[in-house]
């Protein structure tokens, strides 16, 4: 029966996890906590069972755990979830960062506690239910509720800053994806208000390369014009170099654990959206538009570097990196090889850890801290000496930071390497120059790290204590997938590869 | 020989004069009687195609709620006037003013 | 034979309802007027005689749609269901008005009175089958009006939005009135449905006369629903009169007025014309221009009552966008789009006059921290404003999405594209209320008496609605559905 | 035998696994984890020893262990991509494995008396081991991309143990430089690896061979270079980063912050090594791109720019840095003059000779405790064991007849002169004249650190009384002697001079130059049968089908053209003995019997010492000019521009676009129609109307006339 299926199960665990914190007293902290913790737990271990009855042989959907049941019948909108080889890495990574979220956030969160449990556990659902839909009008209904969660949670719980990073967050988005809404109701349209108008999987597939349409008075290719659309959507969310600016006054201002899921999760929805989206719909405008694309890409990659080394905050410049990084994964989408696409995906699952352990490592000394100043700005050094004064920190610190700079043996190199073989193929110029991307990502962890924990110990910093068991509990895990997944990537790679592997030849018959 | 014609120019002078009225004047109960020469235009001209064009009554019963209904919008239009002068001791218009964006 | 004026009244009984409650109202007030308590009684009474017409709408609702009183009415699914929402949204403004302090108490029977009145003016305009009958509407509507915004006798403001409401009602309904005459003349009646016949026959001269006689016709009814460039008294009006009756003028005559649109524009240009193209392209600029003016020009505001009136006319913008593709898609998202908007705009007004009760005035700073006052009307608030926004999965939403999907239905792309940017518009202005009930602490730490438990109970129950249609909208969406244009 | 993942692997795999180990238990058990790494790596070098005697058993320059699995697979409906990974052991692996777990077994010995009482001691053995078994993971890889996989954990580990004394400023800078300047080789030596797998499909070695041997780089092209020397100068950049070739040398001599014996690792066996490894196995693709005059140049400035640097040094370890740069640049001319063989011979010779100088320069230090060479002096008698084992070593280096170093470096600088006399390209005339100048300073500056330090009188009593007595010790010296005993030429020519006239091996002299297969244009061919097997396969090859190597005189040219080039090298080879001699004298003259006196050269060359002791202003270029003036304030210009005004205008601009038409539709409203339109409207009235006498305007009147002109101008639109 429909109900009681795995997926649906997942997407609304979080939902009841909602109600159970709606429902317990505000005084009553400790108890939220537990059951947010558990609720997330519960969360984690389901998407792992997802896992198991994964196979991994098929190319597309799985069958035997998709969803379909009608929502808005006269529109043809359906509760239609799937998943498959794209989406399981994200929805893994969903559940996994969530449930370390809950942890960090476990003393970092002071105030109005109980809200915060709600709006996060919210946000969860909102973002699998983004990974899994496979309907477009849900889709697009889940990409949207996600802002209200993260408006409140950046704007409440931000820094001082917050509400200026928390509406310019929510306009950016809003903006985007208003845009992707015309898209959308023009496919229902083009394709006839069929009962498939609104199935992503129906749309996708390149149905759309000869409709034109009339816009201001002049014709325009439908496919080109509403890949543009869907492109500044999802561009958006990535970032994409124009519209970037949302990120660092989004990640400087979010507490701890929001950093973590805006860097973990949720830029990887706008890549998600072109793998999902953008791409299988409109194959031909992705094609046509790749060059541009790989060149976006390869800005993103130099210009959030040189942009990171000058920060002096450090929480901005690890917002940069992921600006940089995140630009790697579009030039894999760019590359539309599979080589390239693999990279793409398993650079956006890697990103997702190791940069998640940044933004916890962040928190952490921010904790003992309160400022977040490599060289504060009357000039003195923020920190030095870290290294002296919390060894255990400075280790996953190193593990962390060596991970997004992609030393091979951790996670960063083998999709970044993937990457490069594949867009290598395409654009060679802009191979090269992205290979400089890399030297500078070097450059700019490497000087932070120097200025932050070598040197003598930074008075300021004596009375810091070491990571406590709790904070040490939430690291291990990404450690480990960090180190795992970079010495031996196949787990990850064998759930994707059938799945972009179908995408790649798609895009290879336009 | 007055034909249609006549009766519709006569009606878009009213028309007019009525609105210069409305932009031009400033006393509030001129306004008022600018809005009259409107009404009027337009009954003028329900009564006039009536008789030349149309084998109908129904100009004539429009014409007739016209009157009717200029009557009562007159009157209400007076009372908030005089309620106007009463607060302000003025019945210029530049004296409405005061909501501004 | 002149019974059969008579035959079908009753499919005209919620209208007879309205004028019976009226009268009978003024009999109580008249009669028990010094009586304090008899308050209560009249309010009851409205209640019951509102829910009453409701009552009897539904039933009509049922009935096959017919024209009534040779020919001068039409009772059709689509005209009750405008009857119902603009009777629901009387309902609420009556209850605001019982509880707001922006209208002095000896005056608030006389309000109830009044806001009946337009409330009958309103159906007459919405069954309105002829250009009679639908000048009968505009003024019935409109002289009440003016009464209503200079309510508050020894206000100013108040007195002065009531003439300029009058100067400007009179003008343009004479505006309007001219455009009609030419009509009459040029197309020989005042039955829309001949009206409708005869346009086909024009020759090239008689053309030049439609046009502007059909502009100037316009220049009446958008009026009533401040279509830009008609749309200047209505801020002022808005905030100059009481709030419960700003709240009422936000709802019942705009509706009333749409719908008139709607009827006026299904019945002239169903069948492609000249004119039909010319009307479109009123319609679409009428559209476009609404729109963004009424969004952009509420970006500026500090008094938020003001805002929601800038608001809604931007809300009249787009329902106007859903009707210049002339089909039944657009009048089911229009009429959708109207439901959801009573009770988005309901909540909204309520929140803000019961905080400008308590604060004396409604600025923005007013709403600071609200959430941590009271973190139900904070909530709801924020609710209603995301909604308004079109944010999913709220009504609002659901009802921007439906006319979107009317308008690229039509192939309207470059409209929905302005309507999209539009909708991220007017999204600074809303977040500006939730950011300063949310995200601020509040400024002052006055203490102030609440909302009332029972008033919080209600706004709940109006907010319901709002969450509800965003997710289960396929039930209203059938019952939009349903409510087609009965042309005869 | 078979090789198989219990036989091979466990080179890497063990003291990879000690690494694992000792960085969980390190902080309880330091003793026990300074054992088990440096049991791991003896285990390991007992199993690289077993492979080399097997090796050596065989005897064939044909025989080769090639054993691959897959890492990982991509391969999805019509797309094939997997990526391999395996183990290729041929001769030259075999002699690699040897030196490194040889080098690495006694410097881990001799670090458990160095690093004993240092606070960190265990931790720094956590490194060590890491550090070896990703450089023999590196030798062992039979691919680029796993090289690189290791090549770049060896970045982390040198990154590691340079900056080991972290509370030290100067540490971190100097580990920060040395893991960007090897980055930009690496990036580089990536690109060369995506150009490779671009047209080979893979970056196996002998696939590469086989794919230049069929002529699968002809008439490609990337960014309008020849795709062969696209690829090859890439690579070769890598080799310039991590073999601190010019201009890419800054960071070897800084990386003395580290501990001494992790100097000895880098210099020796493990870092600088693998870069020339490297090329070495991409020699055919240097030879195809027609690169090599070009590294021989590199090369030869080098070893002679090095080597300048050198003379001025006063720090013994910075000598010894110098020192290793400007082999490292022998090494590479070796490549670029094509004596392939004899560039491999002095990668090890030189491995064994530099790591047993770096030690006893650790000892040396250890016991004084001032790395001063003008403190020093005299201490031939307190440390006998370690002057010993440097005089050796420094006849080694200074290529004395009867050392290792001799018989390597003379056959590179022989090549070089054939070259230099019989090439058409000029340029090799240069290379041999650099070559041979290095040589002498070599020589020079090589015994001037031995002269200051133990002869003479000591210069510093204070610190001379303090230096405690050397005595054996099986951790202390011992493996200085060893390490110097093979400093003795023949274990590598199988005879003293190097020359092959005496037999000592019997059949096994010149093994070097017989087993090592110079991978040329000319005999790519032999690899077209090469074949990998899957890794756990039993190797069945049947080893007597191999023909056994023997040493031809005359390399396979004709015997007139091998007498004619013999002469060359008899030349060459009395050439360098005679300058190492007179370097050497030189020395003496200057430091022992000071008959010349070094401060009148210094004096009158003074810009010449101040740009060598200032290494060239190579520094002050990087760090002063290009980052600190360049790159930083580049950035953040960058940066303002991005938060300062792209943001602010192009993307907040939106924000108040909005407030801009709301201001600007009031400015509309009260200035243009209020006055303009409502008077000009009312001079018509007056004009037309003299009762209308003085016009005013008001708010509602104004909309009135707005409203008359719209509804004119739809009216004008509409109808017309």
């Amino acid at each position: 029966m429909h109900g009681l299926d795995l997926l649906s199960w997942i997407l609304w665990m979080p939902i009841i996890g909602v109600l159970g914190v709606l429902l317990l007293p505000n005084e009553k902290t400790t108890a939220i906590k537990t059951w947010a913790l558990i609720n997330t737990i519960i969360t984690f271990a389901l998407t792992l069972v997802l896992w198991s009855k994964f196979n991994q042989d098929i190319p597309g959907m799985q069958q035997a755990l998709s969803v379909r049941i009608p929502w808005i019948p006269q529109f043809h909108i359906y509760y239609a979830l799937g998943v498959d080889g794209i989406s399981l890495p994200m929805i893994l990574l969903t559940g996994l960062l969530f449930m370390l979220c809950i942890l960090s956030s476990w003393t970092q969160i002071k105030k109005s506690i109980k809200a915060y449990f709600a709006l996060l556990l919210l946000l969860q659902s909102t973002v699998l239910g983004v990974f899994m839909s496979l309907d477009f009008f849900l889709f697009y209904v889940y990409w949207e509720v996600m802002l209200l969660p993260m408006f409140f949670l950046i704007g409440v719980w931000g820094g001082e800053n917050r509400e200026y990073a928390a509406v310019k967050f929510f306009l950016y988005t809003f903006f985007g994806s208003i845009l992707m809404l015309v898209g959308i109701v023009a496919l229902y349209y083009v394709t006839g208000q069929s009962e498939n108008s609104f199935n992503i999987l129906a749309l996708s597939g390149g149905k759309f390369t000869t409709q034109t349409l009339s816009l201001f008075g002049q014709t325009v290719s439908f496919s080109k014009l509403f890949f543009v659309f869907m492109f500044i959507g999802f561009a958006i969310k990535v970032p994409v170099f124009p519209f970037h600016t949302w990120l660092p006054h989004a990640h400087v201002q979010a507490p701890t654990a929001i950093s973590v899921i805006l860097a973990g999760v949720l830029l990887k929805m706008g890549t998600y959206g072109f793998l999902r989206i953008a791409f299988p719909i409109f194959p031909d405008s992705a094609k046509y538009f790749a060059h541009a694309i790989a060149w976006l890409g390869l800005i993103n990659v130099i210009y959030g570097a040189l942009c990171a080394m000058a920060q002096t905050d450090v929480k901005k410049l690890i917002a940069y990196s992921s600006v940089s990084h995140m630009g790697f994964v579009m030039l894999g989408l760019a590359a539309m090889t599979v080589q390239g696409m693999n990279g793409a995906v398993l650079q956006m699952f890697n990103h997702g850890t190791s940069t998640a352990m940044m933004f916890f490592m962040i928190g952490i000394i921010y904790e003992r801290s309160h400022h977040r100043w490599i060289v504060k700005p009357d000039g003195s050094r923020g920190y030095g000496g870290l290294y002296t004064q919390l060894p255990v920190y400075s280790i996953i610190f190193i593990i962390g930071m060596f991970a997004s700079m992609g030393l091979p043996g951790l996670s960063g190199f083998i999709s970044e390497a993937l990457i490069f073989i594949g867009i290598y193929e395409k654009y060679t110029t802009i191979t090269v120059l992205a290979l400089f991307g890399l030297l500078i990502g070097a450059a700019y962890l490497l000087w932070m790290f120097k200025r932050m924990f070598f040197g003598d110990v930074n008075p300021e910093i004596k009375n810091y204590p070491d990571m406590t068991k709790l904070e040490v509990a939430y690291m291990v895990p990404l450690c480990v997938a960090v180190i795992l997944f970079g010495i031996w990537p196949s787990p990850i790679l064998n759930m994707m590869k059938a799945s972009v592997g179908q995408l790649v030849s798609l895009l290879a018959t336009f | 020989m007055i034909n249609l014609g006549s009766y519709l120019a006569i009606s878009f002078a009213l028309f007019v004069c009525g609105i210069l009225v409305m932009i031009a004047r400033k006393n509030i109960i001129a306004m008022l009687l600018g809005i009259e020469l409107i009404l009027n235009a337009s009954a003028l001209n329900f009564a006039a195609y009536t008789k030349f064009t149309n084998n109908n009554l129904d100009g004539h019963i429009v014409s007739l709620f016209i009157i009717v209904i200029a009557a009562a919008e007159a009157a209400v239009g007076l009372g908030i006037v005089i309620r106007f002068f009463q607060l302000r001791e003025s019945i210029h218009i530049d004296d409405a003013a005061t909501l501004q964006n | 034979m002149y019974l059969n004026y008579l035959a079908n009244v009753g499919r005209y009984i919620p209208e007879l309802l309205l004028v019976v409650l009226m009268i009978g109202i003024i009999i109580l007030e008249t009669t028990y007027a010094e009586d304090e308590k008899n308050k209560k009684y009249v309010f009851i009474l409205t209640c019951v005689g509102l829910v009453a017409t409701f009552a009897s709408l539904v039933a009509n609702m049922s009935g096959k749609a017919e024209a009534i009183f040779s020919n001068s009415m039409i009772i059709d699914p689509f005209s009750t269901v405008m009857k119902m929402v603009m009777v629901l949204g009387t309902l609420g403004a009556v209850y605001l008005s019982t509880i707001s302090k922006d209208i002095y108490e000896s005056l608030k029977t006389e309000f109830i009175i009044m806001a009946i009145g337009v409330l009958i003016g309103g159906m007459i305009l919405a069954s309105a089958n002829n250009m009679l009958m639908l000048y009968l509407g505009i003024e019935t509507l409109s002289i009440i009006s003016y009464v209503m915004a200079s309510l508050k006798k020894n206000d100013e403001r108040s007195s002065e939005a009531g003439l300029k409401y009058a100067l400007f009602g009179g003008v343009s309904s004479g505006i309007m009135l001219f455009g009609m005459s030419h009509m009459f003349g040029v197309l020989g009646t005042i039955q829309f449905s001949g009206m409708a016949a005869n346009i086909a026959k024009l020759d090239h001269t008689q053309m030049l006369i439609m046009m502007p006689s059909f502009v100037l016709f316009f220049a009446g009814i958008g009026y009533k629903i401040a279509a830009v460039p008609f749309h200047m008294w209505s801020p002022d009006v808005y905030e100059g009169s009481p709030t419960p009756v700003t709240t009422f003028f936000a709802i019942v005559p705009k509706l009333a007025g749409i719908s008139a649109l709607i009827r006026v524009t299904m019945i002239f240009f169903l069948t492609p014309s000249a004119l039909r193209v010319g009307w479109v392209g009123l319609m679409m600029i009428m559209a476009a221009l609404t729109m963004t003016v009424g969004n952009v020009t509420a970006i500026g505001q500090k008094s938020v009552k003001r805002m929601l009136a800038y608001s809604s006319i931007s809300h009249a913008g787009i329902m106007i966008a859903g009707l210049v593709m002339i089909n039944d898609i657009g009048v089911r998202a229009v009429v959708f789009y109207g439901i959801t908007y009573l009770f988005m705009t309901l909540v909204a007004f309520y929140v803000t006059s019961i905080v400008q009760d308590k604060y004396g005035n409604d600025h923005f700073e007013r709403f600071q921290g609200l959430i941590y006052r009271y973190p139900f009307m904070g909530i709801v608030m924020s609710v209603v404003m995301f909604s308004l926004t079109g944010l999913p999965p709220l009504a609002g939403f659901v009802a921007k999405f439906n006319i979107l999907n009317a308008l690229i239905n039509s192939k309207y792309y470059s409209l929905a594209i302005i309507l999209a940017l539009n909708s991220v518009i007017s999204a600074f202005y809303y977040l500006k209320i939730v950011r300063l009930m949310t995200l601020k602490t509040q400024e002052s730490n006055e203490e102030i008496e609440g909302f009332g438990f029972l008033n919080q109970v209600i706004i709940i129950v109006m907010t319901a609605p709002v969450l509800i249609l965003g997710i289960f909208w396929d039930s209203i969406m059938g019952l939009a559905e349903g409510a087609k244009i009965f042309i005869k | 035998m078979d090789y198989t993942l219990s036989t091979v692997a466990p080179i890497v795999l063990i003291p990879f696994f000690a690494f694992v180990l000792n960085a969980f238990i390190v902080k309880k058990f330091t003793k026990l984890a300074v054992a088990i790494s440096t049991g791991a790596i003896f285990v390991s070098f007992l199993f690289a020893l077993r492979i080399f005697m097997d090796f050596m058993n065989v005897y064939s320059v044909g025989y080769y262990i090639h054993k691959t699995f897959t890492w990982f697979d991509l391969s999805a409906g019509s797309h094939v991509f997997k990526v391999n990974m395996g183990i290729y052991i041929d001769n030259m692996t075999a002699v690699m494995l040897l030196m490194v777990t040889g080098a690495a077994t006694l410097i881990h010995v001799f670090s458990t008396w160095y690093m004993h009482d240092d606070p960190r001691f265990g931790r720094f053995f956590v490194y060590l081991s890491l550090f070896t078994s990703a450089m023999l993971g590196l030798v062992l890889s039979d691919n680029l991309l796993s090289v690189f996989i290791f090549w770049e954990l060896m970045g982390f580990c040198s990154y590691s143990l340079i900056g080991f004394y972290y509370e030290k400023e100067g540490a971190g800078n100097a580990s920060m430089k040395a893991f960007m300047t090897t980055r930009v080789g690496d990036v580089f030596f990536l690109l060369g690896i995506l150009a490779l797998w671009s047209v080979v499909g893979n970056v196996t070695f002998v696939d590469i061979y086989k794919a230049i041997g069929a002529g699968a780089f002809n008439n490609l092209y990337a960014l309008g270079i020849p795709l062969a020397t696209f690829a090859g100068v890439s690579v070769f950049l890598g080799t310039m980063g991590k073999s601190a070739q010019v201009p890419l040398q800054v960071w070897l001599p800084d990386a003395m912050w580290g501990p001494t014996p992790c100097s000895a690792l880098i210099h020796a066996a493990t870092m600088v090594a693998a870069g020339v490894y490297l090329s070495l196995r991409m020699y055919p693709l240097m030879e195809l791109g027609h690169m090599l005059p070009f590294i021989a140049v590199i090369g030869g400035i080098t070893a002679f720019g090095a080597a300048t640097i050198a003379l001025v040094q006063t720090d013994i370890k910075a000598v010894l840095a110098y020192s290793t740069i400007s082999q490292l640049g022998y090494m590479v001319i070796g490549i670029g003059v094509g004596s392939y063989n004899a560039s491999f011979m002095h990668l090890i010779t030189h491995a064994v000779f530099k790591a047993c100088l770096f030690l006893s320069a650790g000892s040396v230090i250890h016991s004084i405790h001032c790395q001063e060479m003008p403190q020093m002096g005299g201490l031939r008698k307190k440390l006998p064991y370690t002057f010993f084992a440097m005089l050796l070593c420094c006849f080694a280096i200074a290529g004395v007849p009867f050392f290792s170093g001799f018989v390597s470096k003379d056959r590179i600088l022989g090549d070089a002169l054939v070259l230099a006399l019989t090439n058409a390209n000029h340029i090799y005339k240069l290379v041999a004249l650099l070559g041979f100048g290095g040589a002498f300073l070599t020589a020079f500056y090589m015994f001037r650190m031995l002269f200051l330090t133990f002869f003479g009188e000591p210069r510093d009593h204070h610190i001379y009384d303090h230096a405690h007595d050397e005595h054996l010790g099986w951790n202390s010296n011992v493996p200085l002697l060893i390490l110097s005993l093979f400093t003795l030429g023949l274990f590598y020519s199988g005879s003293f001079t190097g020359q092959g006239e005496v037999n000592l091996f019997g059949s096994k002299n010149e093994w070097f130059s017989t087993l090592i297969h110079k991978p040329d244009a000319t005999s790519l061919h032999h690899f077209s049968e090469y074949k990998a097997e899957e890794f756990g396969s039993v190797d069945t090859r049947d080893k007597v089908q191999l023909t056994p190597a023997v040493y031809d005189e005359n390399h396979g040219m004709s015997e007139h053209v091998a007498h004619e080039i013999h002469q060359i090298h008899h030349i060459g080879a009395i050439l360098s003995i005679i300058i190492a001699f007179c370097g050497i004298f030189l020395a003496y003259s200057m430091y022992i019997k000071k008959s010349v006196n070094p401060g009148w050269w210094t004096s009158t060359f003074a810009n010449w010492t101040k740009a060598l002791k200032n290494k060239y202003y190579f520094d002050d270029l990087y760090v002063g000019k290009i980052i600190q003036k360049g790159l930083l304030p580049f950035n953040d210009l960058l940066s303002r521009f991005d938060m300062g005004f792209f943001d602010k205008y192009a993307i907040d601009g939106w924000a108040s676009v909005n407030r801009w038409a709301f201001t600007i539709s009031k400015w509309f409203d009260n200035t243009i129609i209020d006055s303009g339109m409502v008077d000009g409207t009312g001079a018509s009235v007056r004009m037309m109307n003299v009762v209308l006498r003085t016009v005013q305007s008001g708010k509602i009147q104004m909309y009135f006339i707005v409203i008359v002109v719209v509804l004119a101008g739809y009216v004008w639109t509409l109808s017309f």
